[in-house]
């Protein structure tokens, strides 16, 4: 085989995919990598299903890869597993761009879009039909808000970075501890979704969710900071906390909600695949992931100077999980 | 045929009236499918209340002109008629007339019984009920029973007017066949070598049947059969390659046939 | 000697059988009187079945065979401490030997000699070939692999040696039998009843193989999650398993899933029923050879187009359709343009589907209306019925045990159809009776539980082989009672 | 009866007794019916021509392609400043293309060369392609290097789709994607004649792309070809030596009922299905390589051998039994009868259900998700065992692509596809039509 | 079928040799359809250059024992035969017999023409090829020539031997099955209402061809004419609800049938 294989996350494709086609471009004595797509899940299945040729180099992902599945690739002698962390994916809300400003906050989500709230002191299933409900500013919309379903790696986030604070901050989560929950199950009632409706979950790509807000003017749609920026003129974004989404705040930690990008390598393969060293180090040098590079140009949220070059030098290392 | 024999053979038919009433007329009737014509100049009168019989050897037309006096042949795209039918001196071909009525009033019976696949209840209701003739259970109950009662069939059948009709022997199946078609009091009964697909024994009822119905209704029949021609009917017209050749008084036709066409076909020099 | 040679060796070698059976029997049949039983054609192909096919089943025997009990040699020469006490590592450690060996295969004498001092010397000779080492290889899976690749050729030259020796003596054996009484058509057309029955048989092969390739997966599903609690549960929610969480709590309520499928088949079928079995009376009752011809293929047209575009139309025009409908509706009714269906529901997948069913529907019961006998028409309209009555009280009373039968494979497909439902029906289960709201199918979340983030031995993803199963027996059950509708109706006519 | 004279004595029978048959209900009746299957009919093509239309009018674009025709200098110092590229073929290679084409343009345009923000904005007007496009050009003709000539390049995704006008401009500048600038300069260009739209050669030819401008359906294309060539080679056979035997030797038993049940149940079961299947035997049993069309053909074989089979089954049932009897009764053995007179009179049945099983492949998406072809690739699959994609996927994948000229871009991908379906549906019909025979 | 009336009616058969030759004898013949039986332990011998006809009303069994004679029934999956068949004293029914080889010696046509969508030359040609009969193209040419001209069709269609034999007339059709038959040079031609789908004339023709392959070929015909068994066959036997009847010279039978059933048949008292 004289060709890399990527696999994996749906969310790393775009960013890998740009990668794989400058390298292709750059270094014409190697074969571009041919990089599929299959969600996370699927990419480190296949990636710890062995070592050798019939075996997947390298496995994008948008999620830490799991203990268990580590396990999992260590039964099938997949040992040396190294991690790289290629950057940074904000996820923000935005709604049709003719429509209002939103400032919002993860309460306010929480009110919105939470399966059960505190009021006046019991819990209810979520009563709120309009956003004006929730908080007199927004505008007398129905709620109908795009998140993300299940599958997707960026539900996580919205749930712990979002409706859990939301919980947090409305005391609804100190109330369900009083309610007699403890804290865990309290946790888990407060990331659960409501599912009359008014939030959709979308298992398709954020074009999904963009068609969606065509088609309803009134939606709310949880995208990738990327996509957004790719859809300026479309969608009009929400601050959360205050704080407008953008690859500088996002990098610099004030905008609360993004998550790291990675991909594995398989290190056995390393030096047996021609071209895969040279291609995680292209991936990882400035020229792509660095704050002007494509890949931030496209959305990607750089991680600061020094993660890069700790990166860089974790591979020089081969450093393994 | 001319007035003469028409006169001749007048007491053969023991028809009541004095005068053979004509319930059918064809004039000049030709028959195309597509390009090809089955029927030239057909001139053929049908007597009312006797049974007429159409023999020649196959694809001589018999069909053919059996299917035109109810215009059934309207059903094939490629077929043309021309010339003149009339029912009871109206013109049937009239675009004034209407086929469903026509069809109603000229029933026909094929060669291969065709029961639907229903019960038996069903089979012989089924005219009356889309013409409208029948209002409530009572009537369907009695058109049934008078139906099957006239086709013979009423006694065989009585305990079991409820089962599929396709569940019957093929001479049964004839026979409820025959019962459909009277359940709507048609005036005329077409029948297109009615006994062909059943067994000498089942032959054998509906020949009779068809001498019993004759008193109702005007009857036309198809058959390859002589005998049977000779047995059932009191009319025959002798068919030879889409031309009438000859008719005439049954007993006159095998006896004594003008047409030495005839006199072969029914000595078995040809067919 | 390798497969493929030895392949071609034993095809010449059958070829010429052949050729010389043939020319023999030819020249046997001119100057004697003899009459033959079969054509010469038939005596070579005898003659040549005979030398390919015994062979090539030797081989094949031996290919697998020679596999597992080298394998096992080998295995027995490892060491206890080096091959592992699980199970699992055994396995791993016959992959890494295997594999190793393999690579040997592609060394050089003098890098061979190298890589036999150790597995330190080895891995790069076999980089640079390409080959990849798991990292815990070892010195005794090298040595391994060496015996490995020796008893493999001591196999490789036996094999040779019988299969080609199977091959001359079997088709010595057809030589003596040529003769004029051999049928050999005989038995030359039982071998090709053989190879239609192995070619029918591959239906049943690609059963066994999906059920086999979901069941072990299924099976770890249900160790996690009650069977009860999946084929009974009303709530599809398995949750998001938190990272490093251990629990992975979530409920796998099967019936919102199954209740969204049936739903939206039966809106497809309530679209495509009445419109594609009009279309079929029409085109078989009524319409004139050319209409039919140019309606039929077109219609056709529907069922050729890829789903994936009428996912595509759900959501561009179908979608935003019916929701701006339904606002200029509820408008005029109650003054307040809001709209109550939403642009992705169970309305919108399911008139969507209906189209792409439109051509199955009218295709299946064009054939089926057709087949009713001419008897049944003439019967009909002999006794003054009008067309349209024929056609209601007898023709497709007739028809109907055929038609349903077709309509439940129809049934089938809509229940099966993924992409479509992805895009216009929505991701989300939940048990409603609205047709306006968004419900989702066993078959996306299929596909949305294997292609997504979560973690892939987890309860999350597994689910996705228990749904599939649970879809194949649905299927499989309404086909059998397909079936047996159908075969009811053919007994009706025969 | 020739001489028939038509004289009074035999009377014509009584005037008909009028019944009331409710013909006039009856009549209405007959044309409602018939008016809901001219409807029924109407609707469906209606809802195809609605189909089509949707797809056609959102794609045409897509066959069209912005490209920009300036002077370029083949400048000696940015390709080659240490002139070596004799000795090192990398230096031809590795070369800073894109400053060419910045140059060119910043030339055309006459932007001030010192106004850094101006320039890189300017080299943003070519597509990152152009480093490919410039350095092929250079390597098919070295003497050029020194010289300045015109060249063809593709114009960035963001222009076309501003020249195309899917960009609103009335969109306040900070939101828009194209700055007023880069507007006026691409109507300078276009009144230069420097840039126009051709046709989009490119949308056939070229593999997978990031980049909206330079993605083709090339791979896809090949890919499915080899995809088809395997689903014919393999299907084709065994689905009609499974028919022939189904339909002509086996006995009706419980066996033959069981194998009939499985081929209608596999014609239904969901696609996704098979993919797990591919997955399972193919790739991790057998051992094949991931993403290659060779999986994917064998996986589409299976999915059309139900269809193939039915279809087949279908075709031989249609031969009429006299020609088995004609056969049989001279002697023909059971074998012979088949394959020397049904087999070919069912040939336009067979061939028919075999472009219709074919299509169906070519159009399908969810198996191929699961076997690795879901997948960007760049370079041309040169055997099936090569990592490669298909029609559908191809669709699928820039669907999902968040930049807005690819939207255009996937209706002319359906447009591809459907035109590809269209083709062989044309074949099967001419097909059809030359070897019908009638009985 | 017994010997006596064997000998009774050796004179009457036109044989050369002084004892008749049987070619094919029945024994105790039973066929059974699944759980029906459709003959009754059949006795009967078919003369070799002679034509049998069978006879006999509808669904008696005559295309049943027909089919019997070659194995066709064969291709019934419920069709089961007992008693025996011979051919040459060989049975037919034994394992070791080859039934393609059977079907070569004993050839079959059809009621309705079925030639095979081919050109006619191909027609002819197709068994004599399958059979190894024909060894070039000069074989082939004089196979077709000399089976075409004892079917008596060979001049209206030298011109057109590559067209399609289906484009010929029904009863061109016919002979050309015939000539299908005979081009594999059969000890035994079968056929079955050979005539019932074609017009007068095109049977005239068949019927002059029967009468003449007599000289070389064993025939057995079934029909349901009785002026054709009478007008081409030299021995009748009478079939009824599955019994042979009676058998015996066609002049004997036609003129003074032992069995009051023939006589009721024959004088068309049923059928
Ligand atoms: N639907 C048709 N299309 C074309 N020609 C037809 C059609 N029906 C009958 N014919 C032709 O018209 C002629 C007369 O046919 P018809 O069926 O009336 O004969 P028939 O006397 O009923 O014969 P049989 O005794 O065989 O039923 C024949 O030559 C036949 O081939
Ligand atoms: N394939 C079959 N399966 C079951 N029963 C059959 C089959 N073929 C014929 N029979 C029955 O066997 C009996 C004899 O049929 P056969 O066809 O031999 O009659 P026939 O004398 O040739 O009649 P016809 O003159 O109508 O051709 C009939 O009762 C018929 O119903
Ligand atoms: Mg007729
Ligand atoms: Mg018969």
């Amino acid at each position: 085989r004289d060709q890399i294989q990527v696999a994996g996350s749906s969310t790393v494709l775009p960013y890998a995919k740009i990668v794989a086609e400058t390298f292709g471009e750059t270094f014409p004595n190697f074969k571009t990598p041919v990089v599929e797509s299959g969600g996370s899940s699927a990419g480190l299945k296949e990636f710890c299903k062995g070592v050798g040729e019939g075996t997947i180099d390298i496995a994008n992902a948008s999620r830490k890869i799991k203990d268990s599945e580590v396990e999992a690739c260590k039964a099938a002698g997949v040992t040396d597993i190294h991690e790289v962390v290629i950057g940074y994916d904000g996820i923000v809300f935005a709604s049709d761009i003719n429509g209002p400003d939103f400032t919002l906050e993860p309460a306010d989500v929480y009110k919105g879009l939470a399966a059960k709230v505190v009021v006046d002191g019991a819990l209810v299933d979520n009563p709120y039909k309009k956003w004006s409900e929730v908080n007199e500013n927004f505008p007398d919309w129905d709620i109908a808000a795009y998140i993300p379903g299940e599958k997707h790696g960026t539900r996580e986030v919205f749930e712990e970075k979002v409706l859990a604070a939301g919980c947090e901050a409305t005391g609804d989560m100190e109330a369900r501890v009083a309610g007699g929950m403890d804290e865990k199950a309290a946790e888990k009632d407060c990331m659960a979704v409501r599912k009359d409706g008014a939030a959709v979950d979308i298992d398709g790509d954020y074009t999904e969710t963009l068609a969606r807000i065509d088609a309803n003017k009134t939606g709310m749609g949880v995208f990738g900071l990327a996509f957004y920026e790719n859809n300026t003129d479309k969608l009009k974004v929400a601050t959360i906390s205050g704080v407008t989404p953008s690859t500088e705040t996002i990098a610099s930690g004030e905008y609360p909600v993004s998550r790291p990008l990675q991909f594995y390598v398989k290190m056995a393969h390393i030096g047996v695949i021609p071209g895969l060293k040279e291609y995680v180090e292209f991936f990882l040098s400035d020229q792509m992931v660095g704050p002007d590079s494509p890949l931030a140009e496209y959305g990607l949220v750089s991680a600061p100077e020094e993660e890069r070059e700790a990166q860089r030098s974790s591979f020089e290392a081969g450093e393994a999980l | 045929m001319n007035m003469m024999s028409d006169a001749a053979t007048e007491k053969a038919v023991n028809a009541p009236a004095d005068e053979p009433v004509i319930k059918m007329r064809g004039k000049d009737v030709c028959v195309f499918y597509g390009p090809k014509q089955a029927l030239f100049d057909v001139n053929l009168n049908i007597r009312e209340n006797a049974v007429t019989a159409l023999i020649g050897p196959s694809g001589c037309g018999k069909s053919t002109f059996l299917r035109s006096l109810n215009r059934m042949n309207d059903t094939i795209d490629t077929c043309r008629v021309t010339g003149d039918i009339t029912l009871d001196g109206e013109d049937i071909y009239d675009p004034a007339i209407d086929v469903v009525e026509l069809r109603a009033r000229v029933g026909m019976v094929f060669q291969k019984p065709n029961p639907f696949p229903k019960s038996i209840y069903e089979n012989v209701v089924y005219g009356p009920r889309i013409h409208g003739l029948v209002r409530n259970k009572a009537d369907m109950d009695e058109v049934v029973e008078k139906s099957l009662v006239r086709a013979g069939l009423f006694n065989e059948v009585k305990d079991r007017l409820h089962e599929p009709g396709t569940g019957l022997s093929g001479g049964q199946q004839q026979r409820l066949c025959i019962a459909r078609a009277i359940a709507v009091s048609p005036e005329v009964i077409l029948m297109d070598e009615p006994c062909s697909a059943l067994d000498p024994i089942a032959t054998a009822t509906v020949e009779e049947l068809i001498h019993e119905l004759r008193e109702n209704y005007t009857i036309v029949i198809v058959t390859h059969s002589m005998q049977q021609a000779a047995r059932v009917s009191q009319r025959t017209a002798m068919f030879h390659l889409g031309v009438l050749v000859e008719e005439g008084d049954t007993d006159k036709i095998f006896t004594n046939p003008d047409d030495p066409r005839t006199q072969d076909y029914i000595t078995g020099r040809f067919g | 000697m390798s497969i493929f040679l030895l392949v071609t060796i034993v095809c010449v070698l059958g070829v010429v059988g052949y050729v010389l059976a043939r020319s023999r029997v030819s020249g046997l049949e001119t100057d004697s009187s003899v009459s033959y039983h079969s054509r010469p054609g038939y005596h070579g192909m005898h003659m040549a079945i005979a030398t390919v096919l015994p062979a090539l089943l030797v081989l094949a025997v031996w290919a697998i065979s020679s596999q597992v009990v080298i394998g096992n040699v080998v295995k027995s020469s490892i060491s206890q401490e080096v091959l592992g006490d699980s199970a699992a590592r055994e396995g791993l450690t016959m992959g890494i030997v295997s594999s190793i060996s393999r690579g040997l295969t592609l060394l050089n004498a003098e890098e061979l000699k190298q890589a036999a001092n150790g597995i330190d010397a080895a891995r790069p000779l076999l980089a640079a070939k390409g080959v990849a080492i798991a990292t815990d290889a070892s010195d005794p899976m090298v040595t391994a692999a060496f015996r490995y690749n020796g008893l493999e050729q001591t196999s490789t030259f036996w094999r040779s040696i019988v299969v080609i020796l199977a091959a001359l003596v079997c088709g010595g054996w057809a030589w003596t039998q040529l003769g004029a009484r051999v049928k050999a058509r005989n038995r030359v057309e039982g071998v090709v009843l053989g190879l239609l029955i192995l070619a029918s048989s591959i239906a049943i092969l690609t059963t066994i193989g999906i059920v086999l390739s979901m069941i072990r997966e299924t099976g770890r599903f249900f160790a996690s999650v009650p069977p009860l609690e999946f084929f009974f549960g009303t709530v599809w929610d398995p949750r998001f398993a938190a990272a490093g969480a251990t629990e992975s709590a979530g409920q796998f309520g099967l019936l919102p899933l199954l209740a969204g499928t049936l739903y939206i088949a039966l809106v497809a079928m309530l679209v495509a029923v009445p419109i594609g079995l009009f279309a079929a009376v029409y085109m078989a009752e009524y319409a004139g050879p050319k209409l039919r011809s140019v309606a039929k293929p077109l219609l056709e047209v529907l069922a050729g187009i890829p789903t994936i575009v009428y996912g595509f139309f759900a959501v561009v025009t179908v979608g935003p359709f019916l929701r701006d409908l339904s606002a200029q509706i509820s408008g005029i009714f109650t003054g307040d343009a809001s709209s109550f269906i939403q642009a992705q529901s169970v309305l919108t997948a399911g008139a969507v589907m209906g189209i792409m069913l439109i051509p199955f529907v009218s295709s299946l019961s064009d054939d089926i209306i057709t087949a009713v006998p001419r008897a049944m028409r003439d019967g009909s309209l002999g006794l003054g019925a009008t067309r349209s009555e024929t056609i209601k009280r007898v023709i497709l009373p007739a028809a109907l045990p055929g038609i349903v039968g077709a309509l439940l494979l129809t049934a089938s497909r809509a229940i099966g159809e993924t992409m479509i439902v992805v895009l216009a029906a929505g991701v989300a289960a939940r048990l409603t009776i609205n047709p306006f709201e968004p419900m989702t199918t066993v078959t996306v979340k299929i596909v949305s539980q294997l292609t997504g983030d979560l973690e892939f031995n987890s309860p999350q993803t597994l689910v996705a082989f228990a749904l599939g199963i649970t879809l194949f027996v649905l299927t499989l059950g309404l086909n059998i009672y397909a079936l047996y509708v159908v075969r009811k109706y053919r007994e009706q006519y025969e | 009866m020739t001489d028939a004279t038509i004289s009074a004595t035999p009377i014509d029978a009584a005037s008909p007794r009028r019944r009331d048959i409710g013909l006039k209900k009856r009549y209405a009746a007959e044309r409602r019916f018939r008016f809901y299957g001219q409807a029924a009919i109407f609707l469906g093509i209606l809802f195809l021509a609605i189909l089509l239309w949707t797809v056609v009018s959102k794609g045409v674009g897509a066959f069209q392609q912005t490209m920009i025709t300036v002077p370029v200098e083949f400048a000696q110092s940015v390709i080659d400043p240490k002139d070596k590229r004799a000795e090192d073929p990398n230096v031809l290679l590795m070369a800073n293309y894109p400053l060419l084409a910045r140059n060119a343009l910043v030339q055309a345009l006459g932007v001030d060369p010192d106004d850094k923000k101006a320039v890189k904005a300017v080299g943003g007007l070519v597509s990152d392609s152009s480093r490919v496009e410039l350095r092929n050009y250079v390597m098919e003709n070295p003497d050029v290097i020194g010289k300045t000539i015109p060249v063809t390049m593709t114009a960035n995704g963001l222009v076309d789709s501003t020249l195309k006008g899917h960009i609103d401009l009335k969109v306040p500048e900070e939101r828009r994607q194209v700055s007023d600038q880069e507007v006026a300069w691409i109507n300078q260009l276009v009144d230069d004649g420097i840039m126009q739209k051709q046709f989009n050669t490119g949308i056939f030819v070229n593999g997978a792309s990031s980049r909206a401008e330079t993605a083709g359906m090339g791979v896809a294309i090949i890919g499915s070809f080899y995809m088809m060539a395997i689903v014919l080679v393999l299907a084709l056979p065994i689905g009609v030596a499974a028919s022939i035997y189904l339909e002509e030797f086996a006995p009706k038993n419980r066996w033959t009922d069981v194998i009939e049940v499985n081929i209608n149940n596999l014609a239904a079961v969901p696609s996704i299905v098979f993919g797990l299947l591919g997955l399972a035997v193919f790739i991790n049993f057998m051992g094949l390589p991931r993403s290659a069309s060779l999986v994917g053909g064998l996986v589409l074989t299976l999915m059309t051998l139900p269809t193939i089979i039915i279809a087949t089954r279908a075709a031989l049932k249609a031969v009429p039994p006299s020609i088995r009897s004609a056969a049989l009764g001279i002697g023909a053995s059971k074998m012979q009868m088949v394959f020397h007179h049904v087999l070919p009179l069912a040939a336009p049945g067979i061939l028919t259900g075999t472009i219709i099983g074919l299509a169906q492949a070519l159009g399908e998406t969810a198996p191929l998700l699961l076997i690795g072809m879901v997948a960007f690739v760049v370079d041309y699959p040169a055997t099936p065992m090569d990592p490669a994609t298909a029609l559908p996927v191809q669709i699928f994948m820039w669907a999902n692509e968040a930049e807005r000229a690819f939207v255009e871009r996937t209706s002319g991908a359906i447009i591809i596809l459907l035109l590809f379906l269209a083709a062989m549906n044309i074949a099967a019909i001419i097909l059809r039509r030359k070897f019908e025979r009638r009985w």
